[in-house]
């Protein structure tokens, strides 16, 4: 194995700036969660590169990984869940028109 | 570093990923997004088997790149709008994120990169089903049947939860 | 609990029988008969007093009594009166009780009115009653507070602005109060709230006093019109309606000397000597400038409000020189500043009562029109500038032979610019009455107002008995407090 | 003594009860209450002077000092109080006379000149409340009781002057008169304060021991800051101002306050306090001597050109007093025989000028109230229609003028020997100036009485009994007044000292008055045709010298000084930039900080919008800064 563990943790920087632009910027909440759904998946990455690069013998970065894409499966469930209902209520789901939840 | 298989997989991959993060959050339809989406789920899975852990990469393929890409899609179909013509961005709010989003990869990648990591001299061995089998389910040190327990209850609670606001009143 | 607190309990009841009240009637029946018997309570108080100090008691303190009230910060209810306090419990009744009949003919919201209006009575009172440092601040608190709504909902003009920034202001002081208080709490070693007892124990470290004095007496000093923390004053009295101004100019602001005196001086007095000249300086500007200003002002209520400044501001200018006579001119200033600005309000009140304005250019030749209120005006016009023979004379005189005792060209230069002040107190007294009250009536249409009613008559006659009772028969009120200044002159470096 | 207490207790009651209880009353009762109490008054003060003079004199041949009351009123210190008392000596006991003669005068002759005036028990209350004052002020124990009483004689000048209250002039008068002389009551104030502290006491003899300590040095400030009040109160130069324009109020006033008594409040004073003068403070004493005699010349020059008959008495009011006040000045020691003798002279010249002046003002009140005009152009050839106030007034002038036999004379002449006592220079300025007083009392007489007559819309007629009845009486006392043996009752040490005339003196001053009188006569005397040009006073004077005449006529530009300074600087360059920065800077700066919370909250609420977006990129951008800064520590 000659690769780098810095290669792989610059991917996985890249990807989740690349996640946090679109946190920022996408007004569809649609895209908002894809993007959430890049930086969980670049913290994964991390998690298992750690492990095999730094603990080789253990594995929580494994695990956690494991538990990661569990989580955030359900994560994704629900939020879509909820994004239907507001579909339902307000027939656009742009992120703008939702701060009436606040109360 | 010589370009070896593994190193010619791994800038494929590597590309491949820098590239569809890009084009998942910068492009205007949220179809296009959620198909860049799925090639980096595929292309992470790729990572994942190059460094054995395959195990891992066979999760992320099943649940990511099969479960949720589909879900996706499913609620784009759903809330798609006619009238809304693509996803047009605020020009202030793309500066202000794009200058927080390249300060801050500027400052994790020179973190990352200055940072004297110690990594252990290792065999790349592949993890065998039966050991990960036993610390998923094992009660001692090192094992993690709580944490395995916990997911499942939230996972649950999840399913009941989206039943829940779903459902039509 | 002694007889002290009736002071507390009486507008207590007053709050519940107004609370009671259906109609007019009887809540002006409730109020005629609430403040009567403030003002039995305190002249039976005077005389319990004197009569007390005869016998040869010579306690700081006399009628004293305490309960605990909260221990674990050592807060108690602790009463007690010495001849300040006294003098000032009769000035608030006074003004109470004149205050009432003022607002006599109060339309708008009368209970209301009235149980606000009881309830700032009694923080008042039970601020001039209590020892206890913080039985004391928040007795102040609750006079504060009911400020805000009686401006804000009976005043005249831009009255919540100015509620917003008399509260506002004032409420600064207060946070500066609170932390002074802590500090002296502290300071003393946190074993007792009581004030005789931190003045007996005396032991508040130097550097401490040296923070902790400035504070308080800041705090005390915005409510007593110290420069530069006065401007709540001209607007606040400005849109005030009549009673609340009497109120608030005749005692609430001497609740600021009260407390400069009583707690900032009495418990820090080596800090008071260390940085009186500061305070000294802007007291002296106060007078000056409050007269100037007071010299170019074309409404009524600013001209009272800034010559008040210039007279509150000769109370703390008195109080700072610490020696027994100025510290004794200036409760006497506190009582007669109570007395004439309660006069003044009261009939400014009345005069813009019928011809709806305040403004100078306006007015004219009232004498002829109202020829009580006018002969009135003059009365307290003539107080104001100290005429013999009323209170004024009588304070400024004893501050300012007091003030001369210091011999060093500092006190002795401040004096002097302070005495100016009478000249200047004069140009606008006269200047104000030759324009609104001499000379032929401006408006026609006020040939038609009326002269006073029968409770206007009442409180100002009152007022006026009160004004030059001090003035012609000083002697023993300047007496009683003359003694009950030395335990707190005596603390004090010269 | 001990009744001595009801000459103020009784004017002090007829004001509260003519106050409070007089508009119920009918005119005539409160005048009747008002002028029956001063007659009591009067009858008081003068058995207070029978008595007081009457008793033997001790043993050093002074009168004794009297004090039947003396209460403390007011204590500051130990040794400093406000008492209340009276204290009787020689110079008391005869103001106790002027005040009270010249007050039941002015009752009397009010009956007939304020008839059917609106406001009538008003005025008399005033009436009893400057009696009231002023005796108080000469009775006073000590100098702080004569500095409240003379605050009392100041308001209640006020209040007479602007007794016509809807007139402008009034008002104006009235302020003016009360602010002018509260700005040098201030001096005073400050001089007893200064006398307190180092005399020790407020009494009239000084503490010796306080004095010995440190207090010395510091005496003469104090009496100079008192005579700063004392020339407020009798309107020495530059404080004059405000006499001539307190001539708007009722003429009796005038004649009462602001000619008798109350004007000569700083005389009294100057005379109450002297042996500190002569004994602490002779260089004081010398300045106040040429402020006198410079006043005195100054007011009569003024006097000449003025045309308003109450205006010229006004002005000759001053130079008058200025020769009392010069005449206390050129005292050099406390003997009579050897430089004293102007004391003596100075309290006599107060004595007879009251007469004489009071005798001059009420004349004019009449002449006033038959011709209703102050001016003198409308007046001439008065002689024929009112013969008694003609004869009257002629008494007075014959007697300010300083022709013998009358009072004048007399005190005038003992003033003019202090003063060539004292140095020749200021003997014959004197003369001048008292000869120059003969022109212009005698301009005035002719211009009136006699010159042109011009046409009445309505006859002149002579004045009720009420009126002439004290103009009489006080022309007998102006007449016989010079006969008194003054410097028995009066002198500057006490002792019974002998007037005797000095010849040289006296006829160098007759001389020049009588050269005076016939300049006059000659210029003003004339019958004939009023000039249609309007010119209607022959002034020669013009021709000679236009720049004197006019800013004399102008009372040399003080007045418009005294305006400029208090409008244009005090008004304009002080009180409004004071008022503008406290609106401005001092409340704008507390306006400020609420309008600082206020747009910081402005600012922050946006915050809080609700946009998850927003909220990630202050969580991101938070983030990261805590990062920097972890890595730059």
């Amino acid at each position: 194995m000659n690769i780098p563990m810095e290669y792989y943790l610059a991917v996985s920087t890249i990807m989740m700036f690349a996640g946090i632009y679109g946190f920022l910027t996408r007004r569809n909440l649609l895209a908002m969660l894809i993007s959430v759904e890049l930086m969980l998946n670049s913290v994964d990455i991390n998690f298992a590169v750690f492990n095999r690069f730094l603990f080789p013998g253990e594995l929580e970065g494994f695990f956690f990984t494991v538990f990661a894409i569990g989580v955030s499966a359900a994560e994704t469930a629900i939020a879509i869940a909820i994004l239907i209902n507001i579909y339902r209520n307000m027939r656009n789901i742009q992120v703008e028109n939702i701060n009436e939840l606040n109360g | 570093m010589d370009f070896s298989l593994q190193t010619i997989v791994f800038l494929f991959l590597a590309t491949v990923i820098i590239v569809c993060s890009i084009l998942t959050v910068t492009t205007r339809k949220i179809l296009r997004a959620a198909t860049y989406l799925l090639f980096v789920l595929f292309s992470t899975a790729g990572i994942y088997f190059q460094i054995n852990y395959s195990f891992l990469g066979a999760v992320q393929l099943l649940i990511y790149a099969g479960g949720i890409t589909v879900l996706y899609v499913f609620s784009i179909l759903l809330t798609y709008s006619q009238r809304k013509k693509g996803d047009r961005l605020k020009s202030s709010k793309v500066v202000a994120g794009l200058t927080a989003t390249l300060a801050g990869l500027g400052l994790c990648l020179f973190i990352t990169l200055t940072h004297p990591f110690t990594p252990s001299h290792f065999e790349f061995g592949e993890l065998d089903i039966k050991t990960i089998g036993f610390s998923l389910m094992g009660m001692g040190k090192y094992q993690y049947v709580l944490p395995f327990e916990v997911i499942s209850i939230l996972l649950l609670a999840c399913i009941i939860g989206g039943i829940l606001i779903a459902r039509r009143r | 609990m002694n007889f002290l607190s009736l002071y507390v309990l009486i507008p207590l009841l007053m709050l519940g029988a107004l609370w009671a009240c259906r109609n007019t009637r009887q809540i002006r029946g409730v109020m005629a008969a609430g403040s009567s018997a403030l003002l039995i309570l305190s002249i039976a108080l005077v005389f319990l007093y004197i009569a007390g100090r005869r016998a040869g008691n010579t306690d700081s303190m006399l009628f004293t009594a305490d309960t605990v009230w909260y221990a674990p910060l050592n807060i108690h209810y602790s009463t007690g009166v010495d001849g300040i306090s006294v003098a000032m419990l009769l000035l608030s009744s006074v003004i109470v009780f004149t205050g009432t009949f003022a607002s006599w003919k109060m339309s708008y919201q009368t209970k209301e009115y009235f149980l606000w209006y009881s309830l700032l009575s009694m923080g008042v009172f039970g601020f001039f009653i209590s020892t206890d440092l913080f039985a004391m601040f928040m007795f102040y608190e609750i006079a504060l507070i009911p400020m805000y709504l009686l401006i804000g909902i009976w005043g005249s003009g831009r009255k919540e602005y100015s509620a917003m920034k008399l509260t506002l202001m004032l409420m600064g002081g207060s946070a500066f109060l609170l932390s002074g208080i802590l500090g002296i709490y502290f300071g003393s070693g946190a074993t007792t709230m009581n004030i005789l007892e931190i003045a007996g124990l005396h032991n508040i470290p130097f550097d401490q006093q040296c923070i902790w004095f400035p504070v308080t007496f800041i705090g005390f000093g915005v409510l007593g019109a110290l420069f530069p923390f006065h401007t709540w004053s001209p607007d606040g009295h400005a849109s005030a309606p009549t009673a609340v101004s009497m109120l608030h100019a005749g005692v609430l602001m001497k609740l600021g000397g009260y407390g400069c005196f009583r707690i900032a001086m009495y418990l820090m007095p080596e800090a008071a000597g260390q940085l009186s000249w500061i305070f000294l300086i802007l007291t002296g500007i106060s007078v000056i400038y409050g007269a100037f200003s007071a010299c170019v002002q074309t409404d009524l209520k600013y001209i009272n409000a800034y010559s008040s400044v210039s007279h509150c501001g000769l109370v703390l200018f008195a109080l700072l020189m610490m020696n027994a006579t100025a510290a004794t001119g200036a409760v006497l200033q506190m009582l007669s500043h109570g007395l004439m600005t309660a006069l003044f309000f009261a009939l400014i009140g009345m005069i813009y009562g019928r011809t709806h304005t305040r403004d100078i250019r306006e007015l004219g030749g009232l004498m002829k029109i109202m020829p009580f209120l006018s002969v009135c005006y003059v009365i307290a016009g003539l107080a104001n500038l100290g005429l013999p023979g009323l209170s004024g004379f009588v304070a400024e005189m004893t501050i300012f032979t007091g003030s001369f005792q210091h011999a060093d060209p500092f006190h002795r230069t401040l004096t002097i610019i302070a005495a100016a002040s009478i000249v200047i107190t004069a140009v606008y007294i006269l200047r104000l009455v030759g324009k609104i009250l001499y000379g032929d009536p401006v408006n026609p249409q006020h040939l038609k107002l009326t002269d006073a009613t029968w409770e206007e008559r009442l409180s100002v006659i009152c007022l006026i008995t009160a004004v030059a009772g001090l003035g012609l028969a000083p002697w023993w009120i300047s007496r009683m407090i003359g003694e009950s200044v030395l335990p707190v002159i005596s603390q004090m470096i010269p | 003594m001990k009744f001595t207490i009801f000459i103020l207790l009784l004017p002090a009651f007829s004001f509260l009860l003519l106050a409070l209880a007089g508009k119920r009353m009918k005119p005539a009762v409160a005048g009747g209450i008002g002028t029956a109490v001063s007659g009591i008054v009067t009858v008081l003060s003068c058995m207070t002077a029978f008595l007081y003079f009457g008793a033997p004199r001790l043993q050093d041949g002074t009168h004794a000092v009297l004090i039947p009351y003396n209460a403390t009123w007011l204590p500051f210190t130990e040794t400093l109080h406000i008492d209340m008392g009276i204290l009787l000596d020689p110079i008391s006991v005869m103001m106790l006379i002027v005040i009270s003669t010249v007050s039941l005068m002015v009752h009397i002759y009010s009956f007939g000149y304020m008839k059917g005036e609106k406001g009538f028990q008003r005025y008399y209350a005033f009436l009893s409340l400057f009696t009231m004052s002023m005796l108080g002020l000469v009775v006073a124990t000590n100098i702080f009781q004569m500095y409240a009483f003379w605050e009392l004689v100041g308001v209640s000048s006020y209040l007479l002057i602007g007794f016509y209250y809807t007139r402008p002039a009034a008002i104006a008068a009235s302020k003016k008169a009360f602010i002018v002389t509260r700005f040098a009551d201030l001096g005073f104030l400050i001089g007893i304060l200064v006398y307190g502290y180092y005399a020790g006491t407020y009494s009239f003899r000084p503490d010796m021991v306080a004095l010995m300590s440190g207090g010395v040095a510091m005496l003469p400030l104090a009496l100079g800051l008192m005579f700063v009040g004392g020339a407020g109160k009798s309107a020495m130069f530059p404080l004059h101002i405000w006499l001539p324009d307190a001539m708007e109020g009722p003429t009796p006033v005038s004649a009462l306050i602001h000619a008798a008594t109350m004007v000569v409040a700083g005389v009294y004073l100057v005379a109450r306090m002297f042996p500190l003068y002569i004994g602490f403070a002779p260089g004081v004493l010398e300045a106040i001597g040429w402020t006198g005699a410079f006043t005195s010349l100054f007011a009569a020059v003024i006097a000449c050109v003025q045309t308003d008959i109450k205006r010229v008495l006004a002005f000759s009011t001053i130079s008058q007093i200025g020769f009392m006040i010069t005449s206390l000045g050129v005292c050099t020691s406390l003997d009579p025989q050897q430089g004293g003798l102007g004391y003596m002279a100075s309290m006599f010249h107060l004595f007879t000028h009251a007469m004489f002046k009071a005798l001059l003002f009420l004349g004019a009140g009449s002449i006033i109230h038959a011709v209703h005009s102050n001016e003198m152009s409308k007046m001439g050839g008065l002689h024929k229609y009112m013969p008694v106030t003609h004869i009257v007034f002629l008494i007075a002038c014959l007697s300010i003028a300083g022709i013998p036999v009358f009072s004048g004379f007399f005190s005038k002449d003992e003033i003019l020997t202090a003063c060539f006592g004292y140095s020749p220079l200021m003997g014959w300025f004197m003369t001048g100036v008292a000869a120059i007083t003969a022109f212009y009392m005698f301009r005035l007489y002719f211009q009136i009485f006699w010159g042109r007559n011009p046409r009445y819309d309505h006859t002149p007629h002579e004045s009720p009994a009420t009126m002439t009845f004290p103009l009489v009486f006080l022309a007998a006392a102006t007449c016989m007044a010079g006969f008194i043996p003054f410097g028995d009752f009066i002198s500057s040490n006490g002792t019974a000292y002998h007037i005797h005339i000095d010849k040289i003196t006296a006829a160098a001053s007759i001389a020049a008055a009588l050269m005076a009188i016939g300049l006059a006569a000659l210029k003003y005397a004339r019958t004939g045709p009023i000039l249609p040009c309007g010119d209607d006073l022959p002034d020669s004077a013009r021709g000679l010298f236009p720049a004197l005449h006019k800013a004399a006529s102008h009372r040399f530009y003080i007045d418009e000084i005294y305006q400029f300074i208090t409008h244009k600087i005090i008004f304009a360059c002080i009180s409004r930039p004071i008022a503008w920065i406290d609106r401005h800077i001092v409340d704008g700066f507390f306006n400020a900080l609420g309008w600082t919370a206020l747009i910081t909250g402005e600012e922050i609420r946006p915050m809080q919008s609700g946009h998850i977006q927003q909220y990630a990129i202050w969580f991101l951008g938070g983030a990261l800064a805590i990062t920097v800064l972890l890595l730059l520590i």
